[in-house]
């Protein structure tokens, strides 16, 4: 296990899978249980000022290659959410990034206000939730001014690293991704779910999700998120948590290629148990083994685009 | 893939005022124990135990409580519903001399339970607890399999008066059970453990799903973290042993801890 | 089959099923080769006005849920193009759409000049391609003003209905749909390629694809498809050619639903083979039969969004 | 899944100035007639048959023409290269007398044929022709086989002097065949499609190609539209008959028709 050992803002991580953000991140006990299967790093669900219960059910629904997801930013609020936090670094020393969402600088400031009294590592900002358009309009990501706004304010306040989660559908990530990193983000993760897309019940003739639409993800959105890293890749220099369709040790493999130094993990849980971690670790190692690469820090890179 | 199905509801049979049985055509292949995830796409998707499971149909009993329920007792049959599923762990199949004890609308499912351990041998005794006579369900149900059935209610309107668990205190000093299974309220469960403390057991859970297919972690039981719609909602001495939250407070769709 | 029969811009098709731009519509013997199994409207490779050979294999990569391919509009120019429409055209009276490609309004008008003068029964002008991103830029689709420009010169001297395809990779559907209903277009076709994506060769790091990306195709984009149909769908009165993922009957019967009149069925002939087209208008009669519905324009659709 | 194998040139083996044959290590489970898609991810993805097939390594025999063959004449054992498949149609096994018309770098997959031919207890002539001795391939391979091999070439410096037709035509008088197979320029199965008009027969057709999987259609044949990557390369006579393009055109990577 120590070819998998690497280091994230200055953080030693026993294994570079992350638990990104609204997977099985509700409780301190579901973060706990994905590390004692192996992850490395992991996520809060992301949190808002006010408790929110999140979309009428279904919230999800499967496709040939992935799922819709429209949960609907469910949280119990950034209190009570910062103290399972709390209470989860009470028995385990694995770093936790705290994701939170707002809609608008001031409640992004609030936020980092009360993640600063916590023992949260890191801050993510949830820039980029495509399941409550109806409610909040595109997300924050598509508009670099607002991107630059906000993770400006919050790099100025924040006791912790800031991390800037990108939405997959704009046709200029790069420029984005340079205006966060040039706003102050320590790091980025990329991507949120795609889409949104939409699921029919032929018999019923209704959405299959009540909020109509949600957010892609699994196997089918990893060739957009290892375009997207890699594009970003090529232009930034701050740390990416390459994120969207991982299911197997190859998938991790390419994402690290692509650019990313951490990977997140999430669909995949349905797919493979919540042994995944465990399992993808044991992937990279074979094939770690097999090429002789002594470490996860010494897989090349792609070639950076001009 | 994770299959959805939409049909007609084939049947419709009011056990109580507030309970009714609903019957889909339809071959789950579940195991007891298990629940699928119903919905008419009207807002809500909610977990249900199956009652009775054939490779022809399959029920479940529900009590009407909330927005979805109450929607739900307003459909006809005939009527469209969808569901996916049979999800989660299901019971134990223990071939010697079995105790279940049941409150509520939590019963029925022991009648699929009762249906697969008569299959397989098992000497049955059943403890059907409801509060009154009017809530009690499936007691002619039962009755229809040749187990020894001991009906409850707390007034005595129905059956021998007390609690599930008084009766199952009672037999288990005058006699020996291989197994226990539990399915009723958590404070029911809560209560009945001390009793079965010696015995081996596996009680049936409820815990606010969204998901059903163990990622987005709002059932997940502390401390441990596993899922109540992967790794329950039957769950084992063992794990029950653990959980800090049983008996005292579970999680609302936000996640926020509520107190039983 | 009399079921599955419908119209589309006045012109009687036996399936509702169309042959999307860019599969099997190299050659006139192609085009033939899908009505012999069961298409009702095909559409031909993309026309440039100069010949293209297109991009150098690697061309296609699949992945779970799909394919990313950049063909790079390969195609013989629109001389020898519309020579196989017409060759075409003497044996069979099935629609055809001729899907044309350009950069520029100019270019797109003498495009529309030749094909004037082929048996073309109408142009497509496709405005979405997202795998000449490094030749072209982002594709014309993704803007308002060249949306609205291109398709008002085409329609102002197009002798045929003009349909406009669109591109899946912005957040504001809706206003391009209108943008391109309100300049004319009389049909629009939706969705092209989703992305693009790419794909690593983890032993010798490198992108799969010659193009490094190319659009994603196949049963994964479906739900993405479903939802900008949808969206569509609620706001203009045009009819659409539902296209993306579509592999069987029952997403086809989804197409119709979320607003499609006609659909596209592209990569699905490597899945289900060239006998795909036949087996889709049997499993929609099937669904048909099973809820009773007359006919095809029977299907009743989702409700509007508002 | 259409998987993609990438791995170590494991042998290259000189055949001729122009001909070398790539030898991998891998079950790639093909058929005779079979072709892989090769690519070095330096660009360009070309089509290339089997000609050495069993369950541990395979084998193809690449001649030299232009940008991506000469790249790969570069490459030295060890080098990584990709590769997906094997597509296409395959070759009939017919188990009685067969004749093998084969000619230039096109001769080699008959080598697959041939081994696969013989465990079937076919009766194999093969006329393995090329224009002059340096050109000539995989002679001493054959000779290994148990086979009636007659080598030919255009100017008769090894083995018969005269092209592959021409032999076909002189045996075809003095013998009878069941089944004939051809595989070579298109020129010489055009020449040779009248001298075995009467004989059931198979031909192995190029054609450039993108995608291999049957969706860009830039190898589709006129006028009926299949796809050489899918129903072909292994087409059966009453295909090839039917064929107007068959030594008359082919399409260029734009889809444009050339001459022959
Ligand atoms: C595994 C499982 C099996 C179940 N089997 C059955 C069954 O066979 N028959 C039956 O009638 N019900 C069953 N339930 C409970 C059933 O899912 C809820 O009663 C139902 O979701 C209520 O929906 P509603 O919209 O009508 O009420 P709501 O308005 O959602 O709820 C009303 C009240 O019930 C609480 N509540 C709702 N769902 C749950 C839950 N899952 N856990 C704890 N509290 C909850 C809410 O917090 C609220 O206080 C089961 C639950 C689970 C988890
Ligand atoms: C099914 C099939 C099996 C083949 N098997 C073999 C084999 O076993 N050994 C072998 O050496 N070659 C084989 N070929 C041909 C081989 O694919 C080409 O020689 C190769 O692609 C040339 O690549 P290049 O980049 O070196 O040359 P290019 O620069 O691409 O081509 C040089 C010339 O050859 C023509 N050409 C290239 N490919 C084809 C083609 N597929 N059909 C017709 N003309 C073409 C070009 O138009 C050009 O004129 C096969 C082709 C097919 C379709
Ligand atoms: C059920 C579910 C809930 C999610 N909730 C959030 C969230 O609250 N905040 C967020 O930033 N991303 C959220 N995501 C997106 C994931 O963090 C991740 O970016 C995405 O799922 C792609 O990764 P995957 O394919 O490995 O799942 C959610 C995804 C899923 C499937
Ligand atoms: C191999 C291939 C080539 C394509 N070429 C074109 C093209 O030239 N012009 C175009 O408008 N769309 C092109 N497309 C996009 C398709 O027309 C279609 O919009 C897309 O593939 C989604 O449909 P599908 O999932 O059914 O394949 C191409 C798609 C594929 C797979
Ligand atoms: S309901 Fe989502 S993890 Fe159990
Ligand atoms: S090469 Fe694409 S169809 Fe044959």
């Amino acid at each position: 296990m120590n070819k998998i050992k690497t280091e994230f803002l200055g953080a030693k991580v026993s294994s570079p899978l992350v638990l990104p953000a609204g997977v099985m991140g509700m409780s301190f006990s579901g973060l706990n249980y994905c590390v004692e299967n192996g992850i490395g790093v992991v996520t809060s669900k992301s949190l808002t000022l006010v408790e929110r219960s999140g979309h009428n059910g279904p919230v999800i629904a499967e496709f040939e290659g992935g799922f819709i997801n429209a949960m609907g930013l469910c949280n119990p609020g950034i209190v009570e959410g910062l103290a399972e936090i709390n209470e989860f670094k009470q028995h385990s020393d694995t770093p936790v990034i705290v994701s939170v969402f707002a809609t608008n600088t001031e409640d992004f400031i609030e936020l980092t206000n009360y993640v600063n009294k916590s023992q949260g590592d890191f801050i993510e900002l949830n820039l980029s939730c495509p399941n409550v358009f109806d409610e909040f309009g595109i997300p924050l990501a598509a508009s670099k001014d607002k991107v630059a706004e906000i993770v400006r304010a919050v790099k100025e306040i924040s006791t912790i690293p800031v991390i800037a989660k990108l939405s997959p559908n704009v046709y200029n990530i790069s420029e984005i991704a340079l205006v966060a990193e040039a706003a102050g983000a320590d790091a980025l993760c990329m991507i949120n779910t795609v889409g949104p897309g939409m699921l029919i019940d032929k018999k019923m003739v209704k959405p299959i999700l009540s909020n109509r639409t949600g957010g892609l993800s699994g196997p089918c959105i990893k060739p957009i998120a290892l375009r997207l890293i890699h594009e970003v890749y090529s232009k930034v220099n701050i740390p990416i948590i390459g994120t969207g369709g991982v299911t197997n040790g190859d998938d991790a493999i390419e994402m690290i290629m692509a650019g990313s130094t951490l990977i997140g993990v999430g669909t995949a849980v349905y797919y493979r148990g919540i042994e995944v971690f465990d399992k993808i670790n044991q992937e990279m190692i074979k094939f770690m083994d097999e090429e002789n690469y002594a470490s996860i820090n010494d897989l090349p890179k792609l070639e950076k685009l001009k | 893939m994770d299959e959805r199905y939409t049909l007609p509801i084939a049947k419709i049979t009011k056990e109580t005022e507030d309970i009714n049985t609903y019957t889909f055509k339809h071959n789950l292949g579940a195991k007891p124990g298990q629940f699928i995830m119903l919905t008419d796409f009207e807002g809500g998707e909610k977990p249900f135990s199956i009652s009775v499971c054939s490779e022809t149909e399959f029920s479940v009993t529900i009590k009407r409580i909330g927005d979805f329920t109450t929607r739900l007792f307003k459909k006809n049959v005939g009527d469209l519903m969808s569901f996916r599923g049979a999800y989660g762990s299901s019971f134990f199949i223990h071939k010697k001399r079995v105790l279940l004890v049941g409150g509520g609308y939590a019963v029925p499912t022991f009648y699929f339970l009762a249906k697969t351990l008569i299959e397989n041998g098992s000497e049955i005794t059943l403890i059907n607890g409801s509060r009154t006579k009017s809530e009690h369900v499936f007691a002619d149900k039962f009755a229809t399999l040749n187990i020894r059935t001991i009906n409850t209610t707390d007034d005595g309107s129905f059956g021998e008066k007390g609690t599930s668990v008084d009766i199952a205190d009672r037999l288990l000093e005058e006699e020996k059970f291989d197994f226990v299974y539990a399915s009723g309220p958590e404070m029911m469960m809560k209560a009945l453990q001390p009793v079965i403390s010696d015995n081996k057991y596996e009680f049936l859970f409820e815990r606010y799903m969204k998901c059903a297919i163990g990622i987005c972690g709002n059932c997940t039981m502390d401390p441990l973290g596993i899922r109540l719609c992967v790794e329950g909602p039957v769950l084992p001495k063992e794990k029950v042993e653990q959980l800090s939250e049983f008996g005292k407070y579970h999680r609302k769709p936000s996640g926020s801890r509520v107190n039983f």
